[in-house]
């Protein structure tokens, strides 16, 4: 159950279904950026990322190794800075295959695959045109009342789901708090993969108070210690990001080049380019 | 859901209108979300959070949730919790904005150009397609009042404006704030019509730098009223300290204007 | 926020459609016995009970009294004892119309009004006999792949959840622990009332570790101070349940005059019969 | 989910049968779950749970979760969460009974006589209708095997034994542990088979006390193994200490008996 961060990358293959969660958040971030690392040092292709329901920098870094083929997303920004730069080239340059969705799909989606059903009807969105583009999408009737028109998703069953939390226990059950949607990414993903700041010798299952933002292992199939493995994102209120770093990502990306250069310099220093 | 106006536009050149007290829109804001119950804050608001507070200072209510903020925020259950808090009727009052505006009220997050071959990509959806429609109260928010952005017909629908008649909808847009004028939506009518022009503009500024249509009735636009004394007072002080922690540099903005 | 029982107790009014958690569970019942009693006393009727997902005596003293008209349950036992006496005869004798279901089908039906839609899908349960006998469920092609069958049942939005908590704080935010499908209960129902073993003056939402485990106050609309709530049945660790009285309760209750015997001496001693 | 049998029967009469070693239905329901990665067990399950965990103490696996026992319950979403879990294949083993069972397998929880008029109520469905049609392998355990148990139709299908050309199921009867044999689940014929007879019973028994036909490879059955030693050893200790907290007279039974 507790794995080395190299051994647990290792677990996510060449296209993948690979889901992480929105990396902005007021609680602790989730992004497996450690995890992220290794992706693109051992070269992955041909994942098809899903990010609930939005993401930035994380996926942005992935998109600009290399490592997507295909991306759906509520949307796609880095917060206070603005649209992640190598998502808006590699989508102009048609090298990405955008699916564009809504924040609240993404959910239900997951929801969906939570209750194993095949689809779930979603209220609103009507009238957008990200129903005419997803095909993959259906409006009805609703089949309880004729003269309304209801739109229906299809399940969102991602292969692997990653990210980083603060705590885990020995037994691979992860302390997660308030942020409960990556419950709802665990129960909805075939294969859940962690990455923790911190290891602790209790059963979180059965500490009182942390039992209550516990996600059970029965949905964790590895856990891997990696403190600090969200930079330069947070991991909470012990490790905050390091914006700056944010922030010169985000003006080096806006070319190949100054990608290529932040992420030999910052993100991966010592690693040949 | 972020607020903020997407940045391919900022990128583009930055808007110069007349310059604007900086206490108008919040208080215009506060106008708008009127008889609201509670309103929602997308990240990355703090002009739309400045306008709930003020609302919230000088009514008590609206009860104000600000996504991203840990001590404003009244969710436990994660980001989904939001939107399903929003389609149980739970949140009355919504802020959005769109880099594109049309006279249906239909809001372009996505970006400029034909999708998918945009010219501009900006950040996309969020959840837009689906608040607009079942949040009753969606006050729509764009600084930039130009032809660039009020335009006839939105190259991308994130959301729309209005439904059809087998489109049950609970929601959908109430007002547009811009840094020229206050336009209120007309559902009947299912378009804007003005309802004040902010100081220094006139009828035909407003038509000028407006690409659809808008009802206006009569010649001569009222003037959105100032912010009163009590107004900047309250955003001076309570609503600022309560911005405070998670827009620091829009609470000192206020602190510190004249 | 903060009301006496009495007050909570008189929201309620005759024919609402009540929402109760099961009344027999690992970490506390969830009954709001006072309330009960309360209804009894004050000569409620016509409620249309629904229980999450099943139930035992707190909703058989509520027959028993003749409050309820309706009840909608996945099951109803007494555990370690069997079917609800007065449930049992209340049903035999034609007084009381009982909408059998299954118990994951009340969970969806609450999650679709938890998500504002008006139905959802659910797996499985097709060939059972509880789905010819509710006519307001639908067997419907599955609109993403024709040759399967799948059973939609509709939203259930109560008027009212009553339920019986640990602990709650002065803004009316009730910590529920890991009970969290009566958090589904409160956001599925229009108003939730609650009774609470202890009040404090912490804001929990705002506490760590217990705002893990808190429901927001947005879905409570008023709050009563109620220590022992709960007897017979537990209210958690520190107010075990009275198994004595539980048994004491389920034999008298074979009868009406066991029944009321039973009302008048143990559970309202000093009401007049 | 409750698990034991529908107190209408114990009102009824108690089932005499042959009295059996403690430890022999633990053990040929554990034979049942081979192979299982997850059990669940439904509350008052003390046999059911003896079954599993044995089980669990000879091969390692499956992982138990008994609902209604704090230590041993791996959820923490609430009750909605063991049938979310159950549909997304996290469980792969579950335990039912029933007031009737036929020979297609079909299980009644309802009651006996004609719903809605009937003459005996049980507690109803539970979560049976789904359960037995989403958790590929389902065991049925019931100690009466007399013919008012073991129908040739139940009165009321609670939950259905096998599913048609248009449901999709990922999950169904395994077995029928009884007081008095092991019947494995055929699901091409969609019928039961005889697999092995309890000490005492012959196959005319079995025939007798049978209100269903069922399949039998010849005219003698083997009988059911009894439990070995070791597993009489594991019951009498790991197992029981692990039921004494939720079940202390079963697990006093099992540590008591010779």
């Amino acid at each position: 159950m507790i794995i080395t961060v190299e051994e647990l990358a290792a677990r996510i293959p060449d296209g993948a279904h690979l889901a992480i969660p929105v990396d902005f958040n007021a609680f602790f971030s989730g992004a497996a950026m450690e995890v992220t690392r290794h992706l693109v040092r051992s070269g992955r292709r041909g994942l098809r990322l899903l990010v609930m329901p939005s993401n930035g920098m994380q996926a942005d870094i992935l998109i600009g190794a290399g490592c997507v083929r295909e991306i759906e997303c509520g949307a796609m920004l880095m917060p206070e800075l603005g649209t992640p730069p190598r998502f808006a080239e590699a989508m102009r340059s048609g090298r990405l295959s955008v699916r564009d969705s809504t924040c609240p799909v993404i959910f239900h989606g997951l929801g969906a695959a939570e209750k194993g059903v095949p689809f779930i009807p979603i209220a609103g969105v009507l009238g957008s045109d990200v129903v005419s583009r997803r095909l993959d999408w259906k409006v009805v009737a609703n089949p309880f009342d004729a003269a309304q028109d209801i739109l229906l998703v299809p399940a969102i069953r991602p292969d692997i789901a990653v990210f980083h939390a603060p705590l885990a226990d020995r037994h691979g059950n992860v302390w997660i708090g308030r942020r409960r949607e990556i419950a709802l990414l665990a129960h909805a993903a075939q294969q859940t993969l962690v990455t923790v700041e911190r290891i602790v010798d209790e059963d979180l299952m059965n500490t009182p108070l942390y039992e209550d933002g516990t996600l059970s292992n029965l949905y964790v199939h590895a856990v891997a210690h990696c403190p600090g493995g969200s930079w330069p994102l947070d991991a909470g209120k012990d490790a905050p990001g390091d914006k700056q770093q944010q922030r010169a990502y985000f003006e080096a990306a806006r070319t190949a080049s100054g990608f290529a250069r932040w992420m030999q310099d910052a993100f991966m220093p010592g690693v040949p380019a | 859901m972020s607020a903020r106006p997407p940045e391919g536009d900022r990128a583009e050149t930055e808007f110069e209108g007349t310059p604007l007290d900086v206490f108008l829109l919040p208080a215009a804001i506060a106008r708008a979300l009127a008889g609201c119950e509670h309103v929602a804050i997308g990240s990355d608001g703090a002009l739309h959070a400045a306008g709930a507070l003020l609302a919230q200072a000088l009514h008590g209510k609206p009860r104000v949730t600000i996504l991203g903020s840990r001590q404003q925020l009244f969710f436990s259950d994660g980001g989904r919790e939001l939107f399903e808090a929003a389609a149980q009727g739970r949140i009355d009052g919504f802020l959005l904005g769109g880099g594109q505006i049309d006279g249906q009220g239909n809001l372009n997050f996505m970006g400029r150009g034909d999708y998918p071959a945009l010219s501009v990509r900006w950040p996309g959806n969020f959840g837009s397609p689906y608040l607009y429609s079942v949040v009753r109260r969606v006050v729509l928010v764009r600084e930039e009042h130009s032809p660039r952005v009020m335009v006839p017909r939105v190259d991308y629908i994130s959301a729309a404006g209005t439904g059809g008649p087998r489109t049950r909808r609970t929601g959908g847009p109430a007002a547009l704030v811009t840094g020229r004028c206050v336009f209120r939506f007309d559902a009947e009518r299912q378009g804007f019509a003005l309802q004040s022009v902010h100081g220094g503009n006139a009828l035909h500024d407003i038509r000028r730098e407006t690409g659809f249509d808008f009802h206006c009735d009569g010649d001569v636009a009222p003037q959105t009223p100032p912010a009163t004394q009590p107004e900047r007072e309250l955003l001076r002080t309570r609503v600022a300290d309560a911005l405070a922690p998670t827009y620091p540099g829009f609470a000192n903005k206020l602190r510190e204007a004249p």
